[in-house]
């Protein structure tokens, strides 16, 4: 690394060199505010070198942009950064056009690299000019004007419904935002249905041989509060479906007795 | 400035307004002391056999289609009928999820789905039955029609933005992204018309 | 029915809308056969000279006021409608770029592109998603519509102002080739796209 490349190095991360003091304030310090991105400073760079861009000395511009980012009042670190990553490689640019070719087959020659940059600048200059021109056209509803009273004529035969691509897309955003927004989640509750309470009970009844308390037919596996609570519920329930079927009898003795059940044949 | 030009600014002016234009009104947009009264009766009669005729009503000038082409306007000015923001939310959940059953449609969105919502988007031929799901009762599948494509310039389903690509172009904003399952994010592809959906259950 | 009712009719079925109409539509007015080419282009010629011309946008025809007096009618811009910088150099690279994908916007641009930009294009219904690119990632190209071409009276997208030149001087050529990789290390390539969001936190 050149002492040079060095003294840059240091200037880019020596932020004493950024932040305003009584020497700086003197200076005209350029505010990246009205830039879009280090490309944009480097085509503003390279317009003040007063030529054709085709032939704009990249060693120049490298020097103005390295410049430009040491004067630069940095207010924002992550606007910074583009900068920095920018000045960094146009350092590395310039050094490499300093030194001798090392005929690296993997990289790409250094004046390849300055080329590029060129015609990437070239390019957006082109686009800017592009942009000049099509907005200096005469513009519907600015300039020139469609018929201010317009009567409804009977054509337009395939669009009796008005609606518009972008309405379209803006729709279906709109809905995932409300979804987003009214996203609840809500556990699922482990429950022992009654499908289930039924099948088993009308299982166990048939083996127990007389009055049984119907707690005793409770599957033994319960897992959990929650889930015994359903488990009871839905055996209850299911032993006064099966009641009500004709298929069993129920019987408490006292009020929050145990409820006693016990298989009824048809027969019977 | 000439009479020709003159006349030429009249013709503008009328043309653009949305109102009638009194020539009083006129004669402003005119250097002064140009003779509005005779320009407007020029103009007047130079409109006057053609489709379009200068006329003046209640002082005021303006152009109008010429009485005997009125067969050619539209009677009603409700003819471009606008859908409803639940019919515009229902046909693009049908476009992102097709084929896509009416008990799904209201899972989505979360109401149910109000009769003649469907009806609707199906007479603007945006929307069409697809099939039947093979489930249980075996539900119609709506899908979109090839109209919807050609109304919305996409070459296929698979042309309309996915969720990231909403993100991007500015449509999310306001939105939690963690909150918007990017997994879920799946671009619709038209291989979904092959597949019944059954897995979003 | 003779030529001249035929004229009469197009004329005011053009200068009754306020939107361009296109020769197949107003043929549909017409006795079959009518020559409607040379109807439109008879037209043309006779308003050639006046206050208002028969013009030619996005392939239909409409009637405008004549661009020459555009300083008496004039309008500013609402402040809400005019265009940032950045949101007309983007319009500018998607109309003669098209179609382009996000990143080859940025590319030129060399700053990537904030939120709400092709938002902001779209809703004015000048950019339109025409499609995916077929590249890993699949993403999604912009291209103008037919609103652009009609605000900016360009019958088609070749009629852009110094369109050849610029293609002359290579700059219309893929993006890709002359990347510059200035500010990132790996290449980036369209999967990038694939989910835009996570880059951009």
């Amino acid at each position: 690394m050149t002492n040079n490349k060095q003294d840059q190095y240091n200037s880019f991360y020596d932020f004493s060199s950024v932040i305003p003091s009584p020497h700086n304030d003197e200076k005209f310090i350029l505010d990246i505010q009205g830039f879009e991105g280090p490309l944009d400073v480097l085509l503003s760079l390279a317009r003040t070198q007063k030529v054709d861009l085709k032939q704009i000395s990249i060693l120049e511009l490298v020097q103005q942009f390295l410049k430009f980012v040491e004067e630069i009042k940095i207010q924002k670190l992550e606007k910074a950064a583009d900068y920095l990553v920018m000045a960094a490689w146009l350092a590395y640019l310039k050094s490499r056009l300093l030194l001798p070719d090392e005929n690296s087959e993997e990289e790409l020659s250094a004046e390849e690299m300055a080329a590029r940059l060129t015609l990437q600048l070239q390019r957006l200059s082109a686009i800017r000019d592009s942009a000049a021109t099509l907005m200096s056209r005469n513009q519907l509803k600015r300039d020139v004007f469609a018929r201010g009273r317009p009567e409804s004529v009977i054509i337009s035969r395939n669009a009796t419904f008005e609606l518009s691509y972008y309405e379209l897309i803006r729709a279906y955003a709109d809905h995932k935002c409300r979804k987003s927004i009214a996203d609840i989640r809500i556990h699922k509750r482990e429950i022992y249905t009654l499908d289930q309470a039924l099948e088993r009970l009308q299982g166990l009844i048939g083996m127990a041989l007389d009055w049984t308390d119907l707690f005793q037919f409770l599957p033994d596996s319960i897992m959990n509060e929650e889930m015994t609570r359903s488990v009871k519920a839905s055996m209850f329930t299911a032993s006064l479906e099966m009641a009500r079927q004709g298929k069993a009898e129920i019987i408490q003795k006292q009020i929050f007795g145990p409820l006693y059940i016990r298989k009824r044949d048809r027969s019977d | 400035m000439e009479i020709i030009e003159q006349t030429r600014i009249i013709e503008a002016l009328l043309f653009a307004s949305d109102k009638p234009l009194s020539s009083v009104a006129l004669a402003d947009c005119l250097p002064e002391g140009a003779p509005i009264d005779q320009l407007l009766n020029d103009l007047q009669n130079h409109y006057q056999h053609r489709g379009v005729n200068l006329i003046k009503v209640a002082g005021k000038w303006m152009f109008q289609t010429a009485p005997d082409l009125a067969f050619l306007l539209r009677k009603e000015m409700d003819e471009e009928r606008r859908l409803s923001r639940a019919a515009v939310e229902t046909l693009t959940i049908i476009a992102y999820h097709q084929p896509v059953t009416r008990a799904e449609i209201e899972e989505i969105r979360g109401v149910s789905l109000s009769r003649g919502i469907l009806d609707v988007l199906m007479e603007a031929e945006w929307v069409r039955p697809v099939g039947r799901r093979r489930t249980p009762g075996r539900p119609m599948t709506y899908g979109t029609s090839d109209h919807f494509l050609i109304h919305f310039g996409l070459n296929s389903i698979k042309d309309l933005p996915g969720l990231s690509e909403l993100k991007a172009a500015g449509f999310l904003d306001n939105v939690n992204m963690s909150r918007l399952n990017l997994l879920d994010d799946v671009i619709p592809t038209e291989e979904q018309h092959e597949l019944p959906i059954s897995q979003e259950k």
